[in-house]
């Protein structure tokens, strides 16, 4: 084991206000129950869970309510015990409509309600790999650093790649968010023994783990839980600059391999990133039968009265969050699930907190630049800030007049919406929207073509068939 | 080595210095109707080099062996504008079956060659200067270049338009004009670059 | 009826939502505050008539774009100092002399026809300060080539009081006529004691400002080193003159620095600017050499200015971990 | 003179035979249609169609992928002559025009936030699910208008609008629309449900002033279930476009304002 700088600096960049010292200090806090959850159906990447219960059911901690959906997709577990109010559609923090259960955690259980299902703990030295994926999988992990990959898929390499490199990721370059760093700090030696399980299922890949230099505690936590740990691991010190926590970005700075383009992935070079803040689930998944049920959460900003890194249950509401941290100072201008500069605004504290929720800020008029947009005066600065070395200046012009082809022939699908680009417009254009509004007219557009392209080989089929 | 930076001067001076389209203002109609992008431009181009070589090179037989010897000069214009038209129509017909792609995409203005005065001006300025057939092919070889070059040029430029928020009334061919007027003006930089009657 | 809102109602917009609050207003007046150096050296050396000059086209400038503007109905761009600084940019390439109808007839255009007919500032394919000077050597060649000479520091005070001052020939004249021996020495050309435009002749000065929008990021080295070396290679290659004047004299120095570093009007990409400043190096020093016009600079720019949407095409940034 | 005139004969004829020969020898197969339909097309290549030009929307018309009647410089005669030469009889359906299905002005539906983005409503709604508290209802920030080729839809008070008169009923519209709430109607409907919102009666209320609570008031005064003019999803009315309602009477009579007859300009019959 030892400490390393990073070696390899990745192109472009830049340096927002970090912010982290309000909620830096405060330790770990757990929530008391709240009354009323909102448990969402698609807490992760990829199709949504299908809803196992309905109105008026009795759930117990840890029973699963939603049921994994597919290939890409985790299960949902009830994180307490209590009665399902409603199942309805709502507005995730992203945007997206999905299913969210309702319970409220207050109704008594009727006596003949089946006790809580348990995982039983499992002793990982002993336990096969297959057992180890089945496990993290019923857990219902999924990457908790934001995308929310889940983590038995990216655990189980196709065949014919091997992970050489384990990656872990502590970079949190967000602004305010200090989740990642107090897991760090208190609970090293669960992060520890997550890494070790990773280890015997990737069949023991060397361990990068990657910090910024702006937390030197962390690294020094770090140090002491894998002071004695055999093997090839290092602690690699990044230098500050965001996106730094980006998964391309952080493979190039602590391996020096480059992830193609997409479809490719990090395994496709050897490497599978994984958030510190998962590690310590698995540890908790594997060891003590514990399913991901809470997560910490920053929840910061400069209209809380007291920012604090809470643990709370998924579903928890942000009004719940908010009071909790001593409520609003002012009326928050802004709400944002997440960091500043990848976080989704929201519009209502009605929605509930989900397995990738890092962080709640509350902005005060004064945090919030509301912009309107010049035009743009081509001065190069996105193009030196993108960290994909794209063009943006030219993807957020074609993209204003709808010239779609323009931006997928600048690369815009290989963006990672990091946001350096509209961090630092002097216009103050909205770059990293129109990017995302190109790929997603180019992701709607390739899935028009595959449907057609899927009917018109049905009908053609049928039409074959109805000739035979 | 004399020849050799003769031609030169003759490629100089067709290209940068008297434009066909920037200093002569000839060919306008495709400058301003190909330029939206640059592939098309690419391939209006290129056909207008091929027609415009090959067309010279008619026309001066013609003139020459035609035309001069009979003392018919006085119906050349006639007689170019009748070999230039079918020469086209012929070149028209041949790439939609040879290039059926860059056919696709000059559409509608390869007829446009038909009556692009640049190719009858590169007849009628090789006739009233009385050079020689490879001059004179030359000349209109540099000339489809400059023009090429000045249409490459301004499809970059009307790319980059494309993407702009001009005032309504200046939208679309008005734009274009006004942007060729100022090419034109960075053009006259070139002026007295060489000195060549033509 | 007011529009009906939630009783919490927060801002919505897309990540991110942190800005390092840089702004285009800034940024002008960055390249304001660096033209200062080369303006007063201007005033210095060429008196009243050059203040007028200035003023008259700044001036000229910020209302000719608020008309622009109100004519088309969109709101006014006047704020983010983008015409104050064609209006100058426009002064300092002029000679100390010309009548300020010209000079305001150049403004005009530069305004209206090289940037609103576009649609405003970011969508304009040529500088519009040296479309406008392009358009008046055309249109005004006698009064846009009539140099005053710089007033010496003894009769300074007489051409404040209005005596006529001195006409003679910019050093790059004297060059094109074979004359060598005419050419100023190193010391004047490097403070800007010699006849030219405005704001073209103090090399210190322009060096001064350059260096001061480097510092604050406003520009990249690419451009200024590309096209200076370029031209210095040259002339050292062809001999026609010392290269030190080649790069003193005739708005090398300012357009390297100030004109050809338009954000707008060159390559975006660092590959493209180091075309871009070959490009005008090269093409200045041709048009020098065998051209009708004794400088070039301004051509050669505008030129360049011409080709940069194809540069920017062709020096298109490879993606991270693209093929 | 005589010399001149032979002169020119003759280089007529040679061009003339050689250009004979090349059409015979070089020329490309193709169906013979694209021309005809060419030919019955004005030829202004003004675009309006969508296509690069006339050629173009032929081709496209000959191979099956474009619908006819998208030419409004030719008009109806113009798509009859189409339908002739493409064997396919001019098609007898009546024209249907397209329908915002939603009269939630800014005045009338609650706005959830204040947006702050590029003005397009599929960029607004996949940020927090746009401002509009109604989930179903139009965000008013026009990507309808952008891909109409006709410019009949207009935005104003939060709304798109479509311009009867003016709609081709391409249907880009709808496929622009991410909350899916234009439809492809009649032109000869007049009475229409304008909302998109499937929910609870108090549930739309609470973001909507103007919202179908689904009270099956306007079925019972058209003449009940039988008579067939609506049809209902959750609680939301649904004109039976197969089917329509005439009797303007029930519009005043909708509890929830959300009808209308003729909403949006008059029909231009």
């Amino acid at each position: 084991m030892k400490t390393v700088k990073s070696k390899f600096k990745f192109k472009g960049g830049v340096h927002p206000d970090y912010n982290k010292e309000l909620a830096r200090d405060g330790a770990i806090e757990r929530l008391p129950l709240p009354k009323e959850l909102a448990v969402s159906m698609s807490q992760h990447l990829g199709a949504p869970a299908r809803c196992l219960v309905k109105a008026g059911d009795f759930v117990r901690r840890g029973q699963v309510i939603g049921e994994k959906a597919g290939f890409i997709s985790v299960c949902v577990r009830s994180p307490a015990d209590g009665k399902v109010k409603a199942v309805e559609k709502r507005v995730g923090a992203a945007g997206a409509m999905a299913d969210a259960v309702l319970i409220d955690t207050t109704a008594s259980l009727p006596e003949d309600a089946p006790p809580p299902p348990v995982l039983a703990p499992m002793d990982w030295s002993s336990a096969t790999r297959e057992e180890l994926l089945g496990r993290i999988e019923e857990a219902g992990i999924c990457g908790m650093g934001g995308a929310g990959f889940p983590t038995a898929v990216k655990l189980n390499p196709p065949p014919g790649k091997r992970c050489e490199y384990l990656v872990l990721n502590g970079a949190e370059c967000e602004p305010y968010l200090t989740a990642d760093y107090r897991v760090m700090l208190e609970r090293a030696p669960r992060i520890r023994l997550g890494v070790e399980i990773m280890r015997k299922v990737l069949g023991l890949p060397a361990v990068r783990i990657a910090i910024e230099a702006n937390k030197p505690e962390a690294i020094a936590a770090m140090e002491a839980a894998f002071a004695d740990i055999e093997g090839n691991v290092e602690i690699v010190v990044l230098p500050v600059l965001y996106p730094q926590g980006s998964e391309k970005h952080q493979i190039y700075a602590t391996v020096g391999r480059v992830v193609p383009e997409p479809p490719a992935l990090p395994i496709d070079v050897g490497c599978v990133v994984e958030n510190v803040g998962t590690v310590a689930a698995i540890a908790d998944a594997v060891e003590l039968g514990e399913p991901l049920l809470e997560r910490v959460t920053t929840v910061s900003g400069d209209a809380v009265a007291t920012p604090k890194n809470v643990l709370a249950p998924s579903g928890t509401r942000y009004a719940d969050l908010l009071e909790f941290c001593g409520g609003a100072t002012e009326r928050p201008a802004k709400v944002i699930s997440g960091g500043t500069m990848m976080g989704f605004a929201v519009s209502s504290l009605d929605i509930g907190t989900t397995k990738t929720t890092s962080g709640l800020l509350f902005l005060s008029r004064r945090r919030v630049f509301q912009y309107s947009s010049q035009a743009c005066i081509n001065c190069g600065r996105c193009l030196r800030a993108c960290p994909m070395n794209l063009n943006p200046a030219e993807i957020s012009k074609a993209m204003e007049v709808d010239d779609v082809k323009t931006a997928e022939d600048a690369h815009v699908m290989d963006c990672i919406e990091c946001g350096a680009c509209s961090f630092g417009c002097p216009a103050y254009r909205a770059i990293t929207q129109f990017c995302r509004k190109a790929k997603n007219s180019i992701r709607a557009r390739i899935a028009a073509e595959r449907a057609a392209a899927a009917a018109a080989k049905a009908s053609d089929g049928a039409a074959k068939k109805e000739a035979k | 080595m004399r020849a050799m930076s003769y031609y030169l001067m003759i490629l100089v001076g067709a290209v940068l210095v008297n434009n066909f389209v920037l200093s002569r203002f000839l060919g306008c109609c495709p400058f301003l109707g190909v330029s939206k992008k640059t592939e098309t431009a690419l391939g209006m181009s290129g056909a207008v080099v091929f027609v415009m070589t090959i067309a010279s090179a008619v026309t001066w037989c013609l003139d020459h062996w035609l035309l001069a010897p009979n003392n018919l000069g006085y119906i050349h214009t006639l007689a170019f504008i009748l070999v230039i038209a079918s020469l086209v129509q012929f070149i028209d017909i041949a790439m939609k079956r040879f290039l059926p792609p860059l056919h696709a995409a000059l559409g509608i203005f390869l007829p446009l060659i038909t009556t692009n005065c640049a190719v009858l001006g590169a007849a009628e300025i090789n006739c009233k200067q009385g050079t020689g057939f490879f001059e004179a092919v030359f000349f209109s070889f540099s000339a489809a270049l400059g023009f090429g070059f000045a249409l490459v040029i301004f499809s970059g430029i009307r790319e980059k338009l494309a993407h702009a928020d001009p005032p309504r009334c200046f939208r679309g061919i008005a734009l274009a004009l006004v942007t060729g007027g100022l090419l034109s003006l960075a053009f006259m930089g070139f002026s007295g670059l060489v000195k060549l009657p033509y | 009826m007011k529009p009906k809102t939630a009783e919490n109602h927060y801002v919505l917009s897309s990540s991110p939502h942190a800005h390092a609050r840089s702004s285009v207003s800034r940024i002008m007046l960055d390249v304001i505050v660096a033209l200062l150096p080369t303006t007063l050296a201007g005033v210095w050396f060429f008196g009243m008539p050059a203040v007028w000059t200035i003023l008259v086209c700044v001036a000229t400038c910020v209302t000719t774009e608020a008309l622009c503007r109100m004519a088309m109905g969109r709101e006014s761009t006047v704020g983010d100092l983008s015409a104050a600084l064609t209006g100058l940019l426009l002064a300092l390439n002029l000679p100390a002399g010309i009548p300020l109808w010209m000079a305001m007839v150049g403004s005009v255009f530069a305004i209206a026809v090289a940037k609103q007919v576009f649609g405003g500032l970011g969508m304009n394919p040529f500088n519009p300060a040296l479309a406008a000077r392009a358009f008046m050597l055309i249109s005004f060649t006698g009064p846009m080539t009539t140099w005053l000479a710089p007033v010496s520091r003894c009769c300074r005070a007489q051409a404040a009081c209005g005596v006529d001052a001195v006409t003679t020939a910019t050093p790059l004249a004297f060059v094109k006529a074979g004359q060598l021996d005419q050419v100023p020495p190193l010391w004047n050309l490097l403070i800007g004691d010699m006849p030219g435009c405005i704001g073209e002749v103090s090399a210190i000065a322009l060096a001064l400002g350059a260096a001061y929008l480097l510092w604050r990021k406003v520009i990249t080295w690419h451009i200024p080193a590309a096209f200076i070396a370029t031209v210095a290679i040259y002339a050292l290659v062809s001999g026609r003159a010392p290269a030190h004047v080649e790069v003193l004299t005739g708005g090398v120095m300012l357009g390297a620095c100030f004109m050809a570093t338009d954000y707008v009007t060159s390559p975006i990409t660092a590959k493209g600017k180091l075309v871009f400043g070959f490009g005008c190096g090269l093409l200045c020093m041709l048009i020098r050499q065998f051209g009708g016009y004794p400088e070039g600079c301004s051509f050669a720019i505008l030129i360049m200015n011409a080709i940069c949407p194809l540069v920017n095409r062709w020096t298109q940034p490879r993606p991270f971990g693209a093929k | 003179m005589i010399i001149a005139i032979v002169c020119i004969a003759g280089i007529g004829l040679v061009a003339a035979v050689s250009l004979a020969l090349a059409d015979k020898y070089l020329a490309v197969k193709e169906d013979p249609r694209i021309g005809m339909v060419t030919a019955v097309l004005p030829g202004a290549n003004c675009g309006g169609c969508g296509f690069a030009g006339c050629d173009a929307y032929a081709r496209a018309l000959v191979e099956g992928t474009a619908p006819n009647g998208a030419c409004a410089a030719g008009g109806e005669a113009c798509a009859a002559a189409v339908a002739k030469i493409l064997g396919v009889e001019a098609t007898a359906t009546e024209r249907r025009v397209a329908l915002v299905k939603c009269c939630g002005t800014r005045s009338e539906s609650i706005r959830l936030g204040d947006y702050n983005g590029i003005c397009d409503c599929a960029t607004a709604a996949a940020t927090a699910g746009g401002d509009k508290g109604c989930r179903f209802g139009c965000l008013g920030y026009g990507a309808c208008a952008n891909v109409c080729p006709k410019n009949a839809i207009s935005v104003s008070d939060g709304l798109a609008k479509v311009d009867k008169r003016l709609c081709i009923g391409c249907g880009k519209c709808v496929k622009a629309c991410p909350k899916h709430l234009i439809e492809l109607v009649p032109a000869s409907a007049t009475i229409h449900v304008l909302c998109n919102n499937p929910v609870r009666g108090p549930e739309v209320r609470k973001v909507c002033g103007v919202g179908c609570m689904g009270c099956h008031l306007c079925e019972k005064n058209s003449g009940g279930k039988e008579a067939g003019h609506f049809t209902f999803d959750g609680f939301l009315a649904k004109v039976n476009y197969d089917n329509p309602p005439t009797d303007p009477s029930i519009v005043a009579k909708c509890p929830a304002k959300c009808m209308a007859e003729d909403p949006h300009f008059e029909t231009g019959h």
